[in-house]
């Protein structure tokens, strides 16, 4: 019981705070070009709106099209439980957890490409093989993050790793720490699609990858897919959190709040390097993302040497 | 009783040249190798004493040769017979050959003396050469000339060498091999070594070794597959014998590993060409010559192990003379039905003639030693020697050259059973009796494979025993 | 005494080997051979001077019989269709064979010497002799067109054997004889026989130029 | 441990069953009855055209070899099992003989296989001369030193390596496998191929002191394998050489596996040991059932459309539903995702890596961390890979009307191939299932084989931990099964309003649109290849559109294996030349020989008495 307990409060905290933190990013972004942009709370808004709206399916469509959302979004939702909320455990910590953390968004993202090919369309077709290829990069450098956590804390379950009570110290750690943080970043920027890696609000069909495989979804798919993403970006922004955090408050309320100052400061930074920042040409992308690998393997060779 | 062995198929030779029809003298060479067979059978039962004053003697080694002899001579007197029902030429000269061939190969087994060994030798080449130029066309007296030439030159040589052990005696000069096995002689070194050193090339010459061995592609590409499948699986095997008989004199007078050395240098050289020389052949009988060369190899670098080494090498003998007869049996029956063994003219035997394209695949599986014939079983066993003895870069070079035949003869033998069939030239329907003869070796090297007889076992250690003192 | 006569013989065989590679026609070089022969043939006799058991006479009578008569005639009833009699090409010219056979007969000897091979008591010219016929031979054989002067080649090589067995022994069976002599004879019968095929078939061509397509694809 | 022996001339051959090789026969088994099952309908179009008397004769003497050689206990009734085999194989291979393709690609497999045969020769010999006798059991108890055991391992390696296909010695799987019937390539890489991974295994299992290099060693095939043979996977265009070198990416997996058991026994850890092993052989099983499953639905697919190359295809869902569904398990399954079997025997690969991170002295870390690394780039390409043969192949429209002919009515239901190929393919793709959500029968068999594998006593090792963490993988997985249909209820029942009539796919307002618009496999891997184009010798030829009146221009862009254009090819070649150099000069003159002959004789007497 005391399990259930646990994930209807953590569905609920993070299901409200996901639109809000896309909200807080399209703030950010309008108040630092001056404008008053669109209410906090307008993800909501459009969410409510597509649900009701009707599913338009092409005719080249198969039944790979229809499930693709309900995979996306279920997978993510399973994801949102392994995040430890700082004190309050996560409701899924196991060892090996990480693994499963991985390949869950595997899957997610292979219905995601299928689909995209479903539509018969060559644009679908160009964002799906960005997309795979991208993957390849960000997977390779989170499982280098991994590594290191996992040599720092001496465990392989995400929660131990950085929901742990005695946080992971900063003065012992801190070089390695540091480099795990910023290619944790970059890989947060990369997954969910931001601006040095993919333009979120772009609709030129040359340049989208997230955004051109949902092109054709519609009504509730459409909602899924946008709630999907949205989920994503809190779940890696979860994991950024706790590592960030020095301290740990002892009860669950404060330390509540302070992650989810955490996120909203995350959310802040991210929409305020999408204001600052132009996406970068495609084959640009791929340095970007060497480059965060680079940082974690840097991080993997300090650790070690300081366990030499 | 042994003269008589010898006797019966060289009277019955001298009967061919009588004006008998074509089929009569064939069932005649028949029952004479029957006959011969029959000899075999009850010698196998009570071992003959020695006969001629000693010049003819049988011992285990000559018995198993023998009986090779007698057992691929009444294949090739079985596939005479389907093979002339298609034939025009007379075959008065061909029989009366045969059977002399027949003679002067029992004597080799028989005789005691090691001058008579070498006249039997010398008159093996002789009948063997009308054989070969069967075809009367150029190519085929060239070859036949090559094959006079190259190994009367040999067989030269190996009178010299005779001639220098009979001096290697000093007072007593004596060629009996029983006086010698019995140590009733001292053999001096020098002589002796130069002795072993003239017989081997002379008698390599006539087996084939490597760089002895050009006469062979000419002279089995020529001959026709019953020719061919006679030289290469038994007539060889009477030179082995000279060889084996060397052996026993070297290791009796303290030079085995002296002789071991010889045999290496021959045998590595055969191992060394034959699979080089093969990737380049095209003809099937060519490619099938090679094959003959590397085995004559094996046989040698078998004997130069010793110990187990000499057991491997005589059953190996045994398995080569039939997978032989089986491979070079099918060439023939190909050349007949299609005029010739190239592979730019042969495709699809399988789909054309089924029966003689799966000889053709059993009889490269048989050559190259797979599971179920028994020379997968002596080629092991001859591996294993050559590890025990420490020999491991002999070993090596045998593992290697294998594969390579291997490569070698599946190239021509599968392009010309498979693909799409092409007409053959002399269309002809598949023949009875040339297929038995094909069959019957391939279910006795199947039995071989999978279980050894006890009689062929304890001949084949005795046999052993004769060449390595050494328990096997 | 008995030894020179053994080293005379010895020396006489080489040198009609010499000639033999000297000369151009093949009914001359059938001749020499034939001499050489009856040379080989007469060593038995120095061998135990005069004192001859029965058999001894025999080897002698048939050696002389087949080797000087009856092959040479084979020889000559074999070349009788050759249009031309002469050695067309040989392989180098006289003069150089010449030199060439002087320096293996060099080596014949220096092989004889460095061997220190033991026991040479009849006469110490015997072994270099013979061996130095095994090579004449054997060059004859090696650079001559020619069929039936490699024959001839062939058959020096043999007289260089048997001096070699005919001065060094004296207990060497009756029956191994005969059948060494009887065993030569068929080889020189067959070759002949052979030969007069090969003329048949090719008419004018000489025997090395041929190499037309392969006959029955090997 | 059951021993069956009986008496032979050359001594005694007997066949023994044990923990490690349960596991190959289970999966034998398995796939040889499905194979068996689907070759009854795939041949009958057959039936006419070819006698098929042979070829079943082959079949059945292909399964008696591979059940001989997994139990067999001598050396040499292994050695007769696995060239009968072989040549089993081969006959099998060249069905469609009057091919030429087919007839090199079977000459190649029997040549890489034979020659592989000839290093195994070599090494059981001198284990069966170091402990004097030809039996497994014998040679088990004798000690090697680490010299032998040394040679022993790299005659191993390059033996099985080749019939395993480790990346340098597999050319000939790509070429074997398109040239046979589906069924054969089913089993040939299903079943086969494990061979070789079971004989390394029973050399691991006979010689218990390897020398430590042997696990890294091991360790960077599985990297090296895994990693090219799914780079060269991505570059194909035909369906069946794509699978074929995905093999060679889970025989990578297979290698990494043992590696780290291997690495485990030596640093003493006999858990991690023991779960490596168990991952190793867990992913045997596995790979076993799901390519057999991808294999059978291809040649489904290439009989329905008649050629492979899937740049031709498109849209084969649409025509063919359940054989894409089924494709789509396998597909699921082999990239190792959560909800298949594949996923399951990855985790114990995984678990077992990142223990021996966390355990191991640092070298053999960091060796665990680059297989980690290595480990999630394949599983990555593996997803790319599969995305887009899946994409190209099924889904989108047709992009060559006459090869994908017509889309069947919606209303048709009934299957879209014979019943006897579709059972069989259910069966498969039902096991994966069942192993991806309880896996714990399985499991059990692979811990005790690879409890066996370390040579230490069972009981000291116990997998509790991995077994506790398998408990809760799946309660995850069913967990995600639950969420997913809660979703699907809230999409499909919650909306009141019916969905509007199937219109156009929005081509954001590009009009003139022709189905060869769409991706192409090329166009698809090119942006991952372009990266690793030196080591991956990807090559692009044709011509730019030139011109106002631009002439018919074309483009194609594939991957050549560099271990085959680069080192086989060549070193064949040269020896085939030297051969034909020899050949085409052949001495006119015979006296030549001879001169031959005297130099022999000559160089004999100098050798021998100086």
């Amino acid at each position: 019981m005391l399990l259930l307990k646990s994930i209807v409060l953590q569905w609920l905290y993070v299901g409200l705070m996901a639109p809000f933190l896309c909200g807080v990013i399209i703030k950010t972004k309008a108040l630092v070009v001056g404008r008053v942009g669109p209410p906090l709370f307008q993800p909501f808004y459009d969410l409510l709106k597509l649900t009701r709206k009707q599913n338009v399916y092409s005719q080249t469509t198969t039944f790979i099209f229809r499930c693709a959302p309900v995979v996306v979004l279920s997978s993510l939702l399973i994801l949102s439980l392994f995040i430890p909320l700082i004190s309050q455990p996560a409701p899924i910590r196991f060892a090996g957890d990480i693994l499963m953390f991985v390949y869950l968004l595997g899957i997610g993202r292979f219905f995601l490409i299928a689909s995209s090919f479903d539509t018969g369309f060559s644009f679908a077709g160009m964002g799906a093989s960005r997309e795979a290829f991208f993957s390849c990069f960000t997977e390779v450098a989170f499982f280098m993050n991994l590594i290191i956590l996992a040599l720092l804390a001496q465990s392989i379950s995400l929660s131990q790793m950085i929901g742990a009570s005695t946080p992971l110290s900063w003065p012992l750690f801190g070089p390695a720490l540091i480099l795990v943080v910023s290619s944790l970043f970059l890989i947060l920027l990369a997954e969910n699609g931001r601006i040095p890696v993919d333009d979120p609000a772009t609709h030129l069909e040359l340049t989208m990858i997230h955004e051109v495989m949902i092109l054709d979804y519609s009504g509730r798919d459409l909602a899924a897919m946008l709630y999907g993403a949205m989920l994503k970006f809190l779940i890696f922004a979860g994991i950024l959190v706790p590592l960030l955090v020095p301290v740990r408050l002892g009860q669950a309320f404060p330390d509540l709040l302070v992650f989810t100052a955490g996120l909203i400061a995350i959310a802040v930074l991210v929409g305020i390097i999408e204001s600052i920042m132009a996406r970068l040409r495609l084959n640009r992308v791929r340095h970007l993302l060497l480059a965060a690998f680079a940082l974690a393997f840097f991080g993997f060779i300090v650790t070690l040497w300081s366990r030499l | 009783m042994l003269f008589a062995i010898v006797a019966v198929p060289f009277f019955s030779g001298m009967l061919m040249f009588l004006p008998f029809s074509k089929p009569v003298r064939l069932w005649f060479v028949l029952g004479a190798a029957f006959a011969h067979l029959v000899f075999c059978g009850c010698f196998w039962r009570s071992m003959p004493c020695s006969e001629f004053n000693e010049f003819l003697t049988l011992d285990p080694l000559g018995l198993i040769v023998l009986s090779i002899i007698s057992g691929v001579f009444c294949l090739i007197a079985v596939y005479a017979i389907g093979y002339y029902v298609h034939e025009q030429r007379s075959n008065r000269t061909f029989c009366a050959c045969l059977l002399f061939l027949l003679a002067s190969m029992t004597l080799v087994t028989l005789c005691n003396h090691l001058g008579l060994l070498w006249v039997a030798l010398a008159s093996t080449t002789l009948f063997a050469a009308p054989l070969i130029s069967f075809h009367r066309c150029p190519e085929s007296l060239e070859a036949t000339w090559k094959y006079l030439l190259v190994c009367s030159v040999g067989v030269a040589l190996a009178l010299m060498g005779t001639f220098f052990l009979a001096f290697a005696g000093h007072e007593v000069q004596t060629l009996f091999l029983s006086d010698i096995i019995n140590g009733k002689i001292l053999l001096s070194g020098r002589w002796l070594k130069l002795a072993v050193i003239f017989m081997s090339v002379g008698y390599g010459c006539k087996m084939g070794l490597a760089p002895m061995h050009s006469w062979k592609p000419a002279a089995y590409g020529q001959a026709t597959g019953m020719v061919a499948a006679l030289m290469s699986s038994v007539v060889t095997l009477c030179s082995f014998l000279a060889f084996c008989r060397i052996g026993q004199i070297c290791a009796k007078s303290g030079l085995s590993d002296f002789y071991s050395s010889l045999l290496f240098i021959m045998g590595g050289l055969s191992l060394v060409i034959a699979p080089v020389l093969i990737l380049g052949e095209g003809g099937l009988k060519r490619v099938l010559a090679y094959s003959s060369v590397e085995n004559m190899g094996i046989l040698v670098l078998g004997l130069g192990f010793g110990g187990l080494g000499v057991f491997a090498a005589l059953f190996h003998m045994v398995n080569n003379a039939l997978s032989k007869a089986v491979m070079f049996l099918t060439a023939g029956s190909i050349a007949q039905k299609y005029g010739s063994t190239r592979v730019s003219h042969v495709r699809g035997v399988v789909h054309a003639y089924p029966v003689t394209g799966v000889f053709l695949l059993i009889g490269l599986f048989a050559g190259t030693g797979m599971f179920p014939f028994a020379t997968f079983h002596s080629e092991l066993m001859v591996i294993n020697a050559a590890i025990i003895s420490r020999h491991y870069g002999l070993a090596a070079l045998f593992v290697a050259s294998l594969s390579l035949m291997f490569i070698g003869m599946t190239r021509i033998i599968f392009e010309m059973s498979q693909g799409p069939a092409t007409a053959p030239v002399l269309a002809k329907q598949e023949n009875f009796w040339m297929n038995v003869a094909i069959a019957l070796p391939v279910l006795a090297l199947v039995i071989l494979g999978l279980w050894m007889p006890a009689p062929l076992e304890i001949m084949l250690r005795k046999a052993a025993g004769l060449l390595t003192p050494g328990v096997v | 005494m008995m030894t020179t006569w053994i080293n005379a013989s010895c020396i006489l065989v080489v040198f009609l080997a010499l000639s033999i590679l000297a000369s151009y026609r093949m009914a001359g070089m059938i001749h020499l051979f034939a001499a050489q022969s009856l040379v080989v043939g007469l060593v038995p006799l120095f061998l135990r001077q005069f004192s001859l058991s029965q058999n001894d006479l025999m080897i002698v009578a048939i050696t002389i019989v087949s080797k000087s008569f009856i092959t040479p005639n084979i020889l000559f009833w074999a070349i009788r269709h050759v249009p031309t009699r002469a050695e067309v090409k040989p392989l180098i010219g006289i003069g150089a064979s010449l030199l060439v056979s002087a320096l293996l007969i060099a080596v014949a000897f220096w092989v004889a010497a460095s061997l220190q091979l033991p026991g040479l008591s009849k006469s110490n010219l015997v072994l270099p002799c013979s061996l130095a016929a095994v090579l004449l031979g054997f060059m004859l054989l090696v650079t001559r067109t020619r069929a039936i002067s490699q024959v001839v080649g062939y058959l020096v090589m043999e007289n260089g054997i048997f001096l070699f067995a005919l001065s060094l022994f004296d207990a060497m069976p009756i029956l191994i004889e005969m059948g060494i002599l009887l065993d030569v004879f068929v080889a020189v019968f067959i070759m002949a026989i052979v030969v007069n095929h090969i003329n048949e078939e090719f008419s004018r061509q000489p025997m090395t130029l041929v190499r037309s397509k392969m006959g029955e694809n090997t | 441990m059951i021993r069956f022996a009986w008496q032979v001339p050359f001594g005694e051959f007997s066949l023994k069953l044990d923990p490690l090789n349960l596991i190959f026969l289970l999966s034998i088994a398995v796939v040889t009855l499905c194979a068996g099952l689907y070759a009854g309908s795939y041949m009958r179009a057959y039936r006419g055209v070819r006698s098929l008397a042979a070829h079943a004769f082959f079949f059945s003497v292909l399964i008696l070899s591979l059940v001989l050689v997994v139990t067999a206990n001598h050396v040499l009734l292994f050695l007769g099992a696995w060239e009968l085999m072989a040549v089993a194989t081969y006959f099998l291979i060249i069905f469609h003989e009057e091919k030429n393709s087919v007839r090199r690609s079977g000459f190649l497999y029997l040549i890489a296989t034979h020659c592989g045969t000839f290093c195994l020769l070599a090494m059981f010999f001198l284990m069966a001369q170091a402990a004097g006798s030809m039996d497994f059991d014998r040679i088990a108890a004798t000690a090697f030193s680490p010299a032998a055991a040394s040679v022993i391992f790299i005659l191993a390696l390059l033996g099985f390596g080749v019939k395993a296909g480790f990346f340098p010695l597999h050319i000939w799987l790509p070429h074997a496998h398109p040239a046979a019937p589906s069924h054969v390539s089913a089993l040939l890489s299903g079943v086969a191929i494990k061979i070789g991974i079971y004989g390394l295994c029973r050399i691991i299992a006979i010689v218990p002191t390897l020398p430590d290099w042997c696990g890294y060693f091991l360790l960077m095939i599985g990297v090296v394998s895994g990693l090219m043979g799914v780079l060269y996977a991505l570059g194909q265009h035909e369906l069946k050489k794509f699978l074929a070198y995905h093999s060679v990416e889970n025989i990578g997996i297979i290698a990494l596996g043992l590696g780290v058991g291997l690495l485990g026994r030596t640093h003493q850890q006999p858990f991690i040991a023991a779960l490596g092993f168990a991952g190793g052989l867990f992913h045997v099983l596995n790979h076993s059932l799901f390519k057999a499953l991808l294999f059978f639905s291809a040649g489904a697919v290439m009989r329905k459309t008649g050629t492979g190359a899937i740049d031709q295809m498109g849209g084969v869902a649409k025509l063919m539903p359940w054989t894409s569904g089924l494709f789509l398990i396998g597909a699921l399954s082999i990239c190792g995702l959560p909800l298949f079997n594949g996923f399951v025997s990855e985790f114990f690969v995984y678990f077992a890596l990142f223990q021996g991170l966390l355990l191991f002295p640092l070298k053999s870390a960091a060796f665990c961390a680059i297989g980690i690394l290595s480990l999630a780039l394949m599983g990555c390409l593996a997803l790319a890979c599969f995305t887009k043969v899946y994409g190209i192949v099924f889904l989108g429209e047709a992009r060559n009307p006459d090869v994908v002919t017509s889309t069947r009515s919606p209303q048709d239901r009934g299957l879209d191939l014979p019943a006897g190929m579709f059972f069989p393919m259910l069966v498969l793709a039902g096991l994966c299932i069942w192993i991806g959500l309880c896996p714990w029968f399985i499991a059990r068999l692979t811990w005790q084989a690879g409890t066996y594998l370390t040579a230490v006593n069972p009981a000291f090792i116990s997998g509790q931990k991995i077994f506790s963490a398998l408990g809760q993988v799946i309660a995850v997985s069913f967990g995600l099964l639950g969420i997913m249909t809660m979703v699907l209820l809230f999409q499909r029942i919650g909306s009141r309003i019916a969905a509007l009539p199937r219109r156009e796919t929005w081509r954001c307002g590009f009009s003139g649109f022709t189905p060869r618009l769409q991706y192409t496999a090329a166009s698809f891997a090119r942006s991952i290849l372009e990266c690793l184009k030196t080591i991956l010798v990807f090559r692009k030829t044709g011509s730019a559109v030139l011109g106002e009146f631009p002439a018919r221009v074309s483009l194609a862009s594939g991957v050549h294996d560099a271990a085959e254009d680069f080192v086989f090819r060549p070193f064949y070649g040269r020896l085939r030349d030297l051969a034909k150099g020899i050949q085409k000069n052949r001495l006119r003159y015979t006296q030549v020989y001879l001169i031959y002959i005297l130099f022999f004789l000559v160089f004999l007497i100098v050798l021998k008495f100086r």
